[in-house]
């Protein structure tokens, strides 16, 4: 892959490719101010700029939603595509058939996800298809005006006052479940966090999940929510404090042995996670889901890297394709010759 | 059983049809001692997942080899054993080979359906039939040739399992005898089917030996039927209508398929993963395509969509229900302009509908296919032969007018067997479409996604990991304007929407144009599509000999229609449309773009519970319309 | 921009349409000074999520109030705050609500969209506007009245967020005062805005002086617009589409209802919960009723057909995109003839499209939805009375004709607020259709549950829990017979096919007639059908006023068509349709089931750019057609 | 409710409604010999028999598949509803709707539930709606012929050879994880276990959940195979012996204290666990969790009452209905008087 062309502006800050953050900015954002989703569209930004991905190789996908929109407000250099409401796994899955070589993103609501999309989200998991899964869980469907979506907690109150009744769906607990490699849960108040787990699914080969609570100031962010700014900021527990270091950047070893754990990624990076609080390996599978249930019940939110793998097989791989895009393969590859043909015919006289 | 039930019916074939029960062709062959050869209709009745289709497959290849022209239709229940299974053969030395209503002999085997199998025939009908079943009691215009099957399966093999599977090689046995069919034709026949296996091989032509030795010793033929020799099946060959759109896809070169499993489109992709296997790996083993088994029909088509999005000459292929689920993504592809190929092998609907038995009625489901304003191309394969060279075309308009395009066959055609030519080898370039190469933007040095700019309404797009600052841009369904941005504006959007019916246009001068057969001095038409065309090929030898009506016809290759229609109907006084569906969905159709004195014309003649249309049913209803008509 | 797009357009409306941009109305308003009472259309000009909707329902209530026919509608975009939103209100003393092209009256306080709002205006308009904007010198051929809108917000509250609703207030100050609308009307409409918040009252009759004080001592009027009193409002009431649909179907008995939101229905299943939970409660609190939010469409018309086969009146409501995911269910219930009601409040397709936009191009999808011969009950409702009677008419044809039945109405319609007749209440018994109870069986002594016994093609059907051995049946969207017992049988599934075809004859008899008008000495006729109505009668008058140009009219509302449209055409020579689609939807229909000779007078009016239909455009149209037509 | 008018056949054995199993009986079946459902389908029968259920009060529905055939060949004196693929959930869901008075059973298969209905499943599942759910789990698509379903196993073979190289769905663990509050695995061999779970399914409220390895024997019961007769039989893991005491009948204790979980259900009835090798609390979430996560790991069948939870609260329950089923609520409950449109007029006015 060449580089892309663009120049980087003279002077300013840049990345390894040369690029400045600005290459890595999409249209303004036509969201609410104050949205979660627009605090996480910045992290995205920064994290690929960071990273040095080639804004070209980058698919963004995404659903219908508020969350959904945003896609077109990174990446401008980048193609996108904003499928039906809940089917961008399947988009995705498809963009990746099509052309492994790309680094897709897609990015998702909670009911785009947890709703009408449960089906296609869990069969994507369970493919282990490479991308990076982001949701912006907010609790309801903004883009609707706010109404509960299948994340909403049990006895969460909606800005109208009603009770939900129901038990939420958790995306990570259901995620590990479906056998995903790279499992985190972030709030979009936390951009430091966030945007360490950004360039670890970056470097991570497989579908990385990202759950982050992203507050709808316009219909979810008021007293009795539970995904409101608030009582994220009250309720987040921090499984461990992480940073990331990408393969091109040296190691150092400036901690003392223990309360470190350092985890390697497919690429060659690493990502630190530095203890804080609780005792908890993240790539214990069964610890992981104790640990999400425990903090559920005690309406902990809980953040981190919740379950990594990085030995797991991922969907391309397992299809043992040619190494050219199949998008980009000619005739002479794709169309066998007459003799083939020839054979067939016989055989079937 | 209530009045209509039970009427006199033909495997549950509503004699409430125009009827007229025998046909000349009967009263011929009903005369005993004249020998009636190459022509006649054989039905087997057993119960399905009993091994029946090997030996059926075996006597229909066995007459087809001795070059006679032959067509096998499979009536089989929508569970997996257990059930009753009707396979006829037709032979016919004029190649008819549409289904034909009344059959000349009957192989009995299944007691269930006995009675009636018996009691639908016409007289002079044959039948063999299980000794023990005792059906020549039932009426005495028929040939019976009673055949102790069960006692005789007991030579065969010890092992009670394989001993019924070899059981059905017997009546291939006596029907071969009986038939005259050449026992070299029948060992030629078996090692085809069981391709390298010895020990099969050996088995079952002992089975068959065993029934044909029976034959000789016990059976005075006293029917007319007998095969000959023939050569009108030279160099033919024999495929399903699935695998032959599998080869279709293979030789377009086609890179993704996702499906997901439903009758009777599931052998399609099955037989495509068969041919791939063989056929499109590299050396080192690699595989230049991938096939994914889909969790449902929203997932198929999704990932087809996001392959063809992506670059990738991208299909998938259903039946009703998938298309009625993938009726949202048809939506988002139409108006985001993103190719894919859909094969909609067609089944009895609505609903569930009859799983296994063939009709044409998604024809709405698939041109209008999606809410709001949407108008999509179909391609209607009516023979083998066309389903390899549609499905190539189909990937090559699809991309070439970045739109969802389908291929409609059904049942009969998919999942049958037919007689077809061996395929031409595909000469000439795939389509790719307008897609710009990061090199085409230096030149150009712009790029608007949704511009017309060649004036055929159809805008250039560039595929993602293209290296180019000006490469990149975002697909959606929303409202959008030529750059590709979102835009509410009333006047972005019907621009839009305009320009996609003006490629809608474009599409009429591109899409594979109808065959049309004009006969001099005659002012009737007949139109049909698909399957329907073999009944239609008979039935108008039928009018020209029986009453000496020459017809003109027309067959539909493709929705939009071209300009042929249009003609065709001002050639004609009356025109009479064929199709397999309740609805007239096809005229319906014709109606909203003909004009009114084209109209007027317009007769519908309409089959559809489930059985492929034969050309009596259409003769018959083309003469009562003709009484009154003119 | 291209050719089109710099072309002049009114927010974005291409000007690519019949035009003559001034009307005779305008140049009446044109000449200065002559005053104009009770006709004009004001718009209002703001960003989305800024609070204007209450200030725009005051301004447009005072006029209502003052017992001037008004109309309003609101043109937003598909988020949630920030984006360009346009609210209009028409005030015309005779009556014409139908949405006006022409605009007289412009308040201007979105600075993004001020220029082009102002370009788009006609000579002689008035814009009231943000002083700091300066639009005043973008042409000379307007009235401007600046207004210090953000110095004069300081002035009411100190609390940021509280200034920025209340800003809103201000122009309803300023536009009632310019407009002489009585401030007695505004007051109360602000009471009845903010209910018995007395605070909020206050701040908001605050706002308003401080607006109304600036203009008597600021601005000198030198437009001819005025507001007076007259009586033609009295007794009405104002209300949305969606919430009189949910009036109708709670009053119609639902008791279940199971949805998934979707703009621009979800306000229908949420005003159906609020009225609900008012006036369905026992004394003990508990529920007459089940509403659910399912987890998407498949799951909402899934539980709606699972409560409509166990005996409950079940809907559903949704748009587009919803109805295409429904497709698959709504063919299971049609072929197992399971009542289900399914509200379609349709939006600018296709696929996402335009979710904020007003369209008619569902049509196809509803009438044939799903794959296979299915043909669907549609009803049409064209102002509020019909969106509450007919809701009532779909529920009692679901449930007699035991089918889904939609109700279709569009965005226009239900989501904007309609002066209407206050609703008469439903007397007379339900029809819950045929259902046979244990009593029933004890007396009938046999049920059988697909036999039309009555030959009107209409089955019995028991509910499940029914305690009677004769009772129970099995449901399947698989071929069934009589007795719903599976065939696979070719007579019984095409017995039962025609039995359905049959059925939807019945139901031609049955569904809400067409409204015609016809006029003595003309052969002209017109059809419209939905929201398109009120543009029509409209037009109706000018065609007569400017050309003295007498039509009939026909409004279709409901399908299948009954006979009056086949005699409508009889008694006229042209008949206009008119239909808010690119693809002639209906008319589409209407061929396929005409004479040819009545095909031939067929002509379509399309407008389908997402902003409702003005009569001007018909007319035009007309005009147009006629000229070369006749 | 009163008992159904059938007379019990003179002398046969009857239940305490005077039915005999006969009664329960439906048509024949149309499947291959030897399918495992076909076993399922006779415990029903017994089930619904020896509980007493009245038959006009049970719901039969299922989605498409040849699992979903069954219900036609039981208790053919109830309704019974064969949907559209994978959406018997939502269909279930509105007929309790309707009428909460009936008694659901579901019969789906492995494809029907977690191919294309896993998205519905789930939403059932997290309502609680009560009903029994029944999984007549094969791991292929028995009536389109033998494909993988979601719940194939990584690494099993298929009749024709290929190898599955995606992980199961365990729809049990899922189930757990959506808020099951019954959840129980069994084999189609194993009739005894199978029928104390039907029994005690009929006596719990809200979802009951028994997920069943039933043999294809045409399609999926050859070397290779991991939901095959001969692998099932190897690899069954009892969790506990399973017998059920009916409210109707007394309750002897005739066991020493320790060694049996005694569980009361819904109706007050009783299930008992009986210690079979492992310790195990099957009303300990996360230990259920746990272990079905480790008998995965070693490739065992763990059959039994994996998770029970009475203290629930049913989707039915939760939306505070009037008794009457609302199927049966007359005109003068459901549509408001002549005041109550004139208060809504006036308001509008
Ligand atoms: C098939 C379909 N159904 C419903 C909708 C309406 N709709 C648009 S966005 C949305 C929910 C969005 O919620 P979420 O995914 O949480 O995104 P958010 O707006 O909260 O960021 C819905 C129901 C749709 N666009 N398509
Ligand atoms: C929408 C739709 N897609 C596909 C099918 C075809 N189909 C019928 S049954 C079936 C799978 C059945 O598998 P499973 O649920 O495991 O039942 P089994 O036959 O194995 O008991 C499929 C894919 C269908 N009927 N409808
Ligand atoms: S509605 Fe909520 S989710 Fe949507 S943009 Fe506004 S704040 Fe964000
Ligand atoms: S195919 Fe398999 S699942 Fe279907 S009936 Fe036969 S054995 Fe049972
Ligand atoms: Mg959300
Ligand atoms: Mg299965």
């Amino acid at each position: 892959m060449s580089t892309t062309t663009v120049k980087p502006p003279s002077g300013g800050k840049v990345n390894r490719l040369g690029l400045a953050m600005a290459d890595y900015k999409g249209g303004n954002s036509t969201l609410c101010a104050g949205c979660g989703h627009d605090a996480i569209t910045s992290q995205i930004i920064r994290a690929f700029w960071e990273y040095g991905v080639e804004p070209h190789r980058v698919a963004k996908l995404s659903g219908i939603g508020c969350s959904s929109k945003t896609p077109a407000y990174f990446l401008g250099q980048s193609h996108g595509l904003n499928a039906v409401h809940g089917r961008m796994p399947s988009i995705a899955t498809g963009a990746m058939l099509a052309n492994q070589d790309l680094v897709a993103i897609g990015v998702s609501g909670d009911g785009d996800t947890a709703s009408i999309g449960l089906g296609q989200f869990c069969h994507m998991l369970r493919r282990n298809v490479p991308m990076i899964y982001v949701i912006e869980n907010n609790g309801v469907y903004g883009l609707t005006k706010g109404q509960f979506s299948a994340t909403a907690d049990y006895g969460s109150r909606s800005k109208g006052g009603d009770l939900n009744e129901l038990p939420a769906i958790d995306v990570c607990a259901l995620a590990i479940q479906m056998g995903c490699n790279f499992v985190a849960r972030s709030f979009a108040g936390d951009p430091k966090q966030l945007l360490a787990l950004i360039k670890a699914g970056i470097a991570h080969r497989g579908t990385v999940l990202i759950d982050i609570v992203s507050p709808c100031v316009t219909f979810n962010n008021h007293e009795g929510s539970t995904k409101s700014y608030p009582f994220a900021k009250q309720h987040e527990e921090l499984l461990h404090e992480i940073s990331f270091v990408p393969f091109f950047e040296q190691i150092t070893v400036d901690y003392e042995e223990g309360d470190v754990v350092d985890v390697a990624l497919h690429d060659g990076s690493h990502i630190r996670l530095r203890k804080a609080g609780k005792e908890f390996d993240p790539t214990n599978k069964g610890e992981a889901l104790k640990m999400l249930m425990e903090t559920n019940t005690n309406e902990e939110l809980l953040t981190g890297l919740i379950y990594v793998n990085e030995h797991g097989q991922d969907f391309m791989s397992s299809l043992k394709l040619v190494d050219t895009p199949l998008a980009h393969l000619g005739q002479e590859r794709v169309q066998p010759g007459a003799e083939a043909l020839q054979e067939i015919m016989n055989s079937l006289m | 059983m209530d009045a209509f039930g039970s009427a006199t019916t033909e495997k549950g074939v509503p004699v409430s049809q125009p009827s007229s029960q025998t046909t000349v062709l009967d009263e011929e062959s009903g005369e005993r001692g004249v020998p009636v050869v190459n022509d006649f209709s054989i039905q087997v009745a057993t119960v399905n997942g009993s091994g029946s289709q090997s030996a059926n497959s075996v006597l229909m290849r066995s007459i087809f080899q001795m070059g006679i022209p032959v067509s096998g239709k499979n009536l089989f229940p929508s569970n997996i054993a257990g059930l009753p299974t009707w396979f006829t053969i037709r032979a016919n030395k004029d190649g008819w080979i549409a289904r034909r209503k009344e059959l000349d002999f009957l192989v009995a085997m299944n007691p269930v359906t006995a009675r009636e199998d018996v009691e639908t025939l016409d007289a002079g009908s044959v039948v063999v039939y299980e000794e023990r079943l005792n059906l020549s009691s039932i009426r005495d215009d028929l040939t019976y040739y009673p055949v102790p099957f069960a006692k005789l399966a007991t030579e065969i093999a010890s092992d009670a399992r394989l001993r019924k599977l070899l059981a059905n090689m017997l009546y291939v046995g006596v029907v071969g005898e009986l038939l005259s069919i050449d026992l070299k034709e029948i060992e030629a026949a078996v090692a085809k089917q069981f391709k390298a296996k010895q020990k099969a091989i050996e088995l079952n032509l002992k089975a068959i030996a065993i029934g044909a030795d029976y034959v000789k010793e016990n059976i005075t033929k006293s029917d007319p039927f007998r095969c000959e020799r023939m050569d009108k099946t030279a160099g033919k060959i024999i495929i399903d209508g699935n695998s032959a759109c599998a080869l279709g896809a293979m030789f377009a070169g086609v890179t993704v398929a996702t499906w997901y499993p439903i009758t009777p489109s599931s052998s399609l992709c099955e037989s495509l993963t068969g041919y791939m296997e063989t056929y499109r790996h590299d050396e080192d083993g690699k595989a230049t395509y991938a096939i994914v088994q889909a969790e449902d029909e929203l997932a198929a088509v999704g990932m087809a969509i996001g392959a063809g999005w992506a670059g990738a000459r991208s299909m998938t292929s259903t039946s009703g229900p998938g298309i009625s689920l993938m009726a949202e993504f048809i939506g988002f592809a139409y108006y985001a302009e993103v190719p894919v190929v859909i094969f909609d092998v067609t089944r009895v609907g609505p609903s569930t509908g009859l799983p296994t038995r063939t009709q044409q009625s998604d024809i709405f489901s698939l041109v209008y296919a999606s809410h709001g304003d949407t108008k999509h191309i179909v391609l209607i394969p009516a023979n083998i032969e066309e389903c390899f060279e549609m499905s190539r075309d189909a990937f090559n308009l699809a991309e070439g007018f970045q739109t969802p395009v389908f291929v409609m066959t059904d049942l009969d055609l998919g999942m049958n067997n037919w007689m077809a030519d061996p395929f031409d080898y595909p000469e000439g370039k795939l389509d790719r479409g307008k897609v710009l190469s990061a090199e085409d933007l230096d030149r150009i040095g712009k790029f608007e996604r949704y511009r017309d700019v060649d004036g055929d309404a159809i805008p250039y797009r560039t595929l993602p990991n293209t290296d180019h600052p000006l490469a990149s841009y975002f697909t959606r369904g929303s409202g959008h304007d030529e750059r590709a941005v979102y835009s509410e504006r009333a006047d972005d959007y019907k621009r839009n929407l305009d320009r996609l019916n003006a490629k809608y246009e474009t599409a009429r001068t591109r899409v594979p144009a109808p065959e049309v057969s004009l006969v001099d001095g005659t002012r009737i038409g007949l139109i049909a599509y698909g399957t329907t065309d073999d009944a239609i090929a008979e039935c108008r030898d039928q009018l020209d000999r029986e009453f000496g009506l020459k017809t003109n016809y027309l067959r539909v290759r493709a929705l939009p229609f071209t300009t042929h229609l249009s003609d065709f109907f001002d050639s004609c006084d009356r025109v009479y449309v064929v199709e397999q569906n309740r609805d007239a969905q096809m005229a319906a159709l014709m109606k909203n773009e003909l004009r009114p004195d084209q109209i007027a014309k317009l007769r519908n003649i309409l089959h559809y519970n489930g059985i492929p249309v034969d050309a009596q049913f259409v003769t018959d209803a083309l003469i009562a319309g003709e009484k009154e008509g003119s």
